[in-house]
């Protein structure tokens, strides 16, 4: 029997900006029945405060809603493992909310084979937004990345579509079938995971000429 | 442990201000909404509502008329004034938002935007006070706001009157949201830009 | 011979939020000579003033100054016509100043197609904020439009920039000629007109495809 080993914060992420969420690895217990509390500090201030949600994110986590996530400060996180035998803290971990952001994947994409009369056919591409984002307010701008590539084909083609939630493919091969994919990503933070594929088939009659 | 920023483990004053700016615009846009939806829903005829243009509860606070009026202004002061410019309006829109209920033809659209903006202002305050703390030290929020008297007329019994008294409410919070948003994106480039952004 | 018909304010615009212009239209002057004069007063006040200048905005125009511009009141402007026989003002126009900016066009937009060697060729647009405009200050904060299309195309292609001065437009048809035009808006107003056309010609032989 041995005081536990020291816990490691692993993973801090905010899908919108708006709440966060911290997960830690819990290190050895050395043998014995061991308890994990997080606590924190913001940046300025003196005061310790504690987990206010130990459930919401599921187990080895801490979730921090609204009313608890600051927008203007640096949270200063440790977790602390005690047992019988004593008690190890984590390093802490520096967190500013708006450097953490991981969204959800864009949703709804929708897939068309635009022909217009004076022009080439195109692929028209168009997405939504993650769920439970709200973009209306500036707060959080999403920049997409498309991928398309061929059924066998081994490479993904990647286009990087700015704030915009529609894309133009001109080069295609008709009579072949396509898979797409799109993510997003925050001003300032991570990629999302890709979205789920789509696919679509290109029809076999469509004239890529002049 | 690696700070998120480079700059210590503090959030940059441009950091600060590019978030108050994305706050600051964000509540101008829902407060001139809120007027405009106001209008289009309550005014009874064109020219209606000019007759109900009286002083803002906020006129007592001097602010700068244009740009180089903002320009002679001590960074410090300018902090305070837009401190309490945006703190003057942290009652009137709690009452607003209760009493507005009182208003004909269900009016929850306009409580619900109404209460965005009580919220998103009272974040935006709470920055901004972290602003005039890194501004200056001596910065403090004396809660020196300008009075508001106005709870009765949004309790009066008469339409007009009624009417009349949301509109210039309205009409004083997108004046007055403007300004701080103006003051802001002006301070921001001042102080967190050396006076060019 | 008859008193003046009744004048109109046609107008009122702020190129830069720091003075502006109200226009008007003459009604009809009655036969006889006929002498027009601009007069406001502003919201909280009910001392009656004069337009300080008749000449800077050309005829029929009222000019504000920086001086003679507070951009948070409300100015009732009326215009008086008045000859031998009587005269005749206008219906009273509440300008509320910080609502009526509506900048000039952006300047110089330059167009160039781009080959970088690791990358897809690209058409890189560029142009300068409308002449006379100070947005260094940040009292005045413009965002940006482009549009283009190709020559024979019936709709624009529009993009938001954003404060960018520069925009890069990926999707392009080799051998095609674009014109490209530019508008800006501030953060809370009117955009622009559309900048004069700019044109460029793809070269046939860049190579579109990865």
């Amino acid at each position: 029997e041995s005081p536990p080993g020291k816990p490691i914060i692993s993973k801090c992420r905010s899908p919108e900006k708006e709440t966060f969420t911290c997960w830690w690895k819990p290190g050895t217990n050395g043998g014995l029945p061991t308890n994990y509390t997080l606590t924190y500090y913001k940046e300025g201030e003196n005061i310790i405060y504690e987990c206010p949600d130990y459930n919401t994110s599921g187990p080895n986590s801490c979730y921090f809603n609204k009313k608890y996530t600051n927008l203007w400060t640096i949270y200063v996180i440790r977790v602390n493992a005690t047992n019988n035998m004593g008690s190890n803290a984590s390093d802490p971990r520096f967190v500013d909310v708006a450097y953490i952001v991981e969204p959800n994947p864009p949703q709804n994409i929708s897939l068309e084979v635009k022909q217009p009369e004076d022009r080439k056919p195109y692929l028209w591409i168009k997405w939504f937004p993650p769920a439970l984002v709200d973009i209306t307010s500036g707060w959080l701008i999403l920049q997409y990345e498309v991928r398309l590539k061929p059924e066998n084909a081994a490479e993904w083609e990647v286009h990087f579509a700015g704030q915009q939630t529609h894309f133009k493919i001109l080069s295609l091969y008709p009579g072949q079938k396509y898979f797409v994919q799109a993510r997003c990503k925050p001003d300032h933070g991570f990629w999302s995971k890709w979205s789920p594929v789509t696919s679509i088939e290109i029809p076999s009659d469509i004239n890529m000429s002049d | 442990p690696i700070c998120p920023n480079r700059s210590g483990c503090q959030v940059s004053l441009r950091e600060l201000f590019d978030r108050a700016i994305i706050l600051s615009h964000y509540i101008h846009s829902l407060s001139s909404e809120i007027f405009q939806e106001f209008d289009a829903q309550y005014s009874q005829g064109p020219g209606f509502f000019t007759q109900a243009i009286s002083m803002c509860h906020t006129a007592s606070i001097s602010t700068p008329a244009g740009k180089e009026q903002a320009q002679q202004i001590q960074q410090k002061d300018f902090v305070i004034l837009v401190i309490h410019l945006l703190g003057s309006w942290t009652k009137p829109l709690s009452h607003l938002i209760t009493e507005a209920r009182r208003l004909p033809k269900a009016p929850d659209a306009l409580i619900a935007k109404a209460t965005e903006i009580q919220e998103q202002n009272q974040r935006l305050l709470e920055g901004l006070k972290k602003i005039g703390k890194l501004v200056d030290p001596e910065i403090i929020d004396n809660g020196n706001y300008a009075v508001w008297l106005g709870l009765p007329s949004l309790q009066s019994n008469d339409l007009q009157s009624l009417l009349f008294a949301y509109h210039n409410l309205f009409r004083c919070l997108r004046r007055d949201t403007h300004k701080v948003d103006n003051y802001l994106k002006f301070l921001k480039c001042q102080i967190a830009y050396d006076g060019s952004c």
